[in-house]
């Protein structure tokens, strides 16, 4: 395992010190060592934006932390939720007196201990209010939505719910735009190696040379094939064949498109990918607002990439394009 | 025949030490079909516990209920809600308690499962730690209506926790990682199961230890 | 080979389409196919700053063009230096009457293309000089700094070399602030695994597993010394030890700080390096007024990191601080 | 025995399709100790070049200033510059010619061969293309004072192009990739010598076809 570490079991908390050092202007530490918050965070009389997650997938989710986007996260282990004593202090951490909207993803462990974190936050009088990631097509049948993982289709989420709580929405209104982001998002990943857990020491599954797990989850979660490794054009084809129909996007629509490596495939891929996914979408009679790529949702040192398209209306637009200045996204 | 409430240490300790010794075993089993740290996550929360408690005596309701915090608070993933929700609620049914005797320690492992069903969707046959922990609460709810010798019971207890680890072996998985994997489940034994197992073992050798 | 490709001999081409279909409102194609220009490039009036080089290290070189960074880029066939034709293009679409200033990466092709692309626009009646970036203190001994490679110090003269034109400077005034930044800068990189070239298909060098190769370049130039693999901390130490005695860097001394990942290292890792080197830095008793950690210059999917260093006088701070906007670095 | 200027296509091509039918030999010799895309690289230049031609005549010069415009133009990296002036700047000192003399070409070589002295501080010795171009000059001029016969002066320079490549095997690297091997890099072909001799020998051939 080719990788740079003091003691693996560290990984998390030494990874922290450096990201603050780092985004000093950003982010600042909380009195709970698995907390960050926003520099200016809470924002008296803003709604407060939470999210968190498992560590490994950087930037998410400490580096959606910032200017119009959340106001504090909590940080799990690798791969592996953060504790609900940790997102109850990132509630507190965010909360301007309007109440807290967290905005995760949809797996066991982060379902259970925001839950735990919501009900002792209701204890201590704190309005906590969640929407829950579940934009992964491969993850589950569209008849079981709320079987699906949250995976990219989170950054929408966070960039929406965010904006709304900085141009002055309600509780309500912010977890309704982040609802609404999340239900219009659809996303699917390609992997094309495993990746290795640091305390692990190797992968944990197998990706073989010349083949390519389709569906593949962010942890490495089997996908719903396995098949042959493509070119670009016919990667493109085939993961645009499982998001497009599943919400649908159609003739008309106005979207957003996300497409981030999962760690170690090189930038330069993305945009090869990118290029394909584009003519595909715009052939279908769909229009591309805005396009991200690049490494914004990663699986460690997994090859790979996801595609994420979500539906515009005019609140998600105005949403979408809102400025930003965070680790993961800095928009002018 | 009791266990006094006042003597949690030894049983706290032999639980922690059994889930140390068993860091590597219980990570490969998940490495089996889950991502390989459950033998990580289990070992940090236990031996986090261990340090804190140091040279001090605990209740046995305290222990389990410090035990259980521990895992919420700084363990996360679903352990820490799992394994923490069972320990402290375990912990609450029964802190009033002085002695605890055959019938309390049954109406705890049944809060344990009681705490454990409200924040998890699986249920027998899932393939999950519940497989280990149900069939526990069963026989000792049983042992204790029918009057049965605690350390006795005991032994059952464990029997039934090794069955039960042992039924996940041929079951598929419903949830947590390794359900992805479908009909590719079956053939290992679950990594939870496993522990629990292990877990309450050395609970039962605990307290015979202290049985009186 | 688990890459996302189409023909790998297209690579270069289908990447640009996709970055400037992503990238729209920061870069626009221009007549030549290989270069990429800024949105409002040329600019009447102020000195175009122009920069080139192989491809496979995104974000760098078209990366680097936008805002307050670079007017232009020439791109190369991967790891291989831009034509003398693509590098006379992107004079042309950066001039905007003032000269047009070349900062490039010290490498043989790149020289010699870049010397006759200078001799063709002088031809023209197009001034341009050049400043040749030679950071990697591995690459030579002190006494050969001619002969040492540019790796990610460039982004610091782009930074510098671009802010300057901005705030208005004349041509020699924007070369003399490249020129300062790039001396001013020494790096040196760390590779852990060799990178794969698409066309070729396998890695043409060997890293062993279980060590790394100390003052590896960017195309995988052998280092000076193969040893076994470290943890973060001696990681750090050693390439300190390496960088920090070359300028010198001393007690009392405000630096800049860019640790970047070789492409397939986890960014996480990268912050736990980085949480290393500040130590070390901050112990000898200098100031690091800005640090940028991520895949800043990449070498397709090698794994390892760089680290570089510049030291800042009240020229280059305003400079590094100016705001920018460009796909590889957004300052707000 | 001259060739005249105006046969070019049949030597062009005859480079051209050298170079193609190596690419692969170019390739692997440069990954030994360079980075493995020189067989790329001029074929690429090289085919591009016969594509533009497609049916058409051409003089010697005139192909030789085209394929150094495409190497120049389109291939870029080090091959671009270096290639193309050598072929630039042997075409330009005989442009005006309408015979191709023994020394004519004679001073062609040399003209490219200074070309490439105004680019590149390599000097024969240094492990590059220029210890398979400079015996080539030497070769040619002296037989051109001489007064050789073309066809066996063309012979020899093929020889010599090939004893010059051949001297590279045993040459310790000083510029390009390969340099940074230092003594590692002795022991292989250079790449750029490799094909300054296959494409040496590819003119020689092509002119001796058209000799009349
Ligand atoms: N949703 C769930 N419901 C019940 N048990 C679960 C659930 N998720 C995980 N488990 C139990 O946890 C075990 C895995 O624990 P661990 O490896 O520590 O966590 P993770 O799966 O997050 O890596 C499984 O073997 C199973 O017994
Ligand atoms: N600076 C230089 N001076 C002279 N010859 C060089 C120089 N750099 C490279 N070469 C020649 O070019 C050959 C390599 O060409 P190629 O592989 O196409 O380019 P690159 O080294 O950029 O990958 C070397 O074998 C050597 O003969
Ligand atoms: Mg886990
Ligand atoms: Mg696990
Ligand atoms: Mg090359
Ligand atoms: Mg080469």
């Amino acid at each position: 395992m080719q990788r740079i570490l003091n003691n693996p079991d560290n990984i998390v908390d030494e990874m922290l010190e450096g990201f603050v050092k780092t985004h000093g202007d950003i982010v600042k530490k909380t009195s709970h060592p698995r907390v960050l918050a926003a520099v200016n965070a809470p924002v008296e009389g803003k709604v407060g934006v939470v999210t968190g997650g498992g560590s490994g997938h950087k930037p998410a989710f400490i580096g959606y932390v910032g200017k119009n986007m959340c106001d504090s996260a909590a940080v799990g282990e690798i791969c592996s939720s953060p504790t609900a004593a940790a997102f109850l202090d990132a509630f507190k951490a965010a909360d301007g007196g309007k109440g807290v909207a967290c905005l995760y993803g949809n797996y066991s462990g982060d379902n259970m201990n925001v839950k735990m974190a919501v009900k002792m936050a209701k204890k201590e009088g704190l309005t906590v209010k969640t929407v829950v990631a579940n934009d992964d097509v491969a993850s589950a049948p569209k008849d079981q939505r709320e079987k699906r993982r949250g995976v990219a289709g989170e950054i929408l989420m966070w960039k929406c719910g965010g904006a709304k709580a900085s141009l002055g929405g309600d509780l309500d209104e912010v977890i309704a735009a982040a609802q609404k982001a999340i239900d219009s998002t659809r996303s699917v990943g390609i992997g094309l190696t495993p990746c290795t857990l640091p305390a692990v020491g190797h992968p944990n599954f197998e990706i073989k040379d010349g083949t390519m797990e389709v569906g593949i989850g962010h942890h490495g979660e089997p996908g719903i094939e396995v098949c042959e490794l493509e070119t670009a054009d016919k990667m493109a084809k085939r993961m645009t064949d499982i998001v497009l129909p599943d919400y649908p996007f159609e003739s008309g629509d106005e979207v957003v498109v996300l497409v981030s490596g999962l760690g170690a495939t090189p930038v330069m891929e993305l945009y090869v990918l990118y290029n394909e996914i584009e003519k595909l979408i715009v052939e279908k009679g769909i229009r591309i607002h805005k396009a991200y790529v690049g490494n914004y949702f990663t699986s460690l040192d997994m090859m790979g990439a996801t595609l994420t398209v979500m539906k515009l209306d005019d609140e998600l637009k105005e949403l979408i394009d809102l400025d930003c200045n965070t680790m993961g996204l800095t928009q002018v | 025949m009791v266990v006094k409430n006042a003597k949690g240490r030894p049983i706290l300790l032999n639980m922690v030490q059994a889930i140390h010794e068993n860091k590597q075993y219980l990570g490969d089993i998940d490495g089996l079909i889950g991502d390989g740290d459950h033998g990580m996550n289990m070992n940090k929360g236990f031996v986090t516990y261990g340090e804190r408690l140091g040279e001090d005596e605990t209740t046995f309701t305290d222990g389990l209920n410090d035990l259980g915090m521990v895992l919420l608070n700084e363990i996360g993933g679903s352990m820490g809600p799992i394994y923490g929700t069972i320990f402290m609620d375990m912990a609450d049914s029964a802190e009033e308690e002085e002695d605890i005797t055959l019938e309390v320690f049954a109406k705890m492992l049944e809060a344990g499962l009681e705490g454990l069903y409200g924040i998890v969707d699986a249920r027998p046959g899932d393939k999950t730690l519940v497989d280990t922990l149900n069939p526990c609460v069963e026989c000792m709810k049983k042992a204790a209506a029918e009057g049965k010798d605690f350390a006795q019971a005991l032994d059952e207890m464990k029997d039934c926790a090794e069955t039960g680890k042992e039924s996940t072996k041929d079951m598929v998985a419903k949830y947590g990682r390794s359900s992805r994997l479908g009909e590719r489940s079956r053939g290992v034994l679950d990594a939870g199961a496993t522990s629990c197992c292990i877990m309450l073992k050395a609970m039962a050798d605990g307290m015979k230890s202290v049985l009186e």
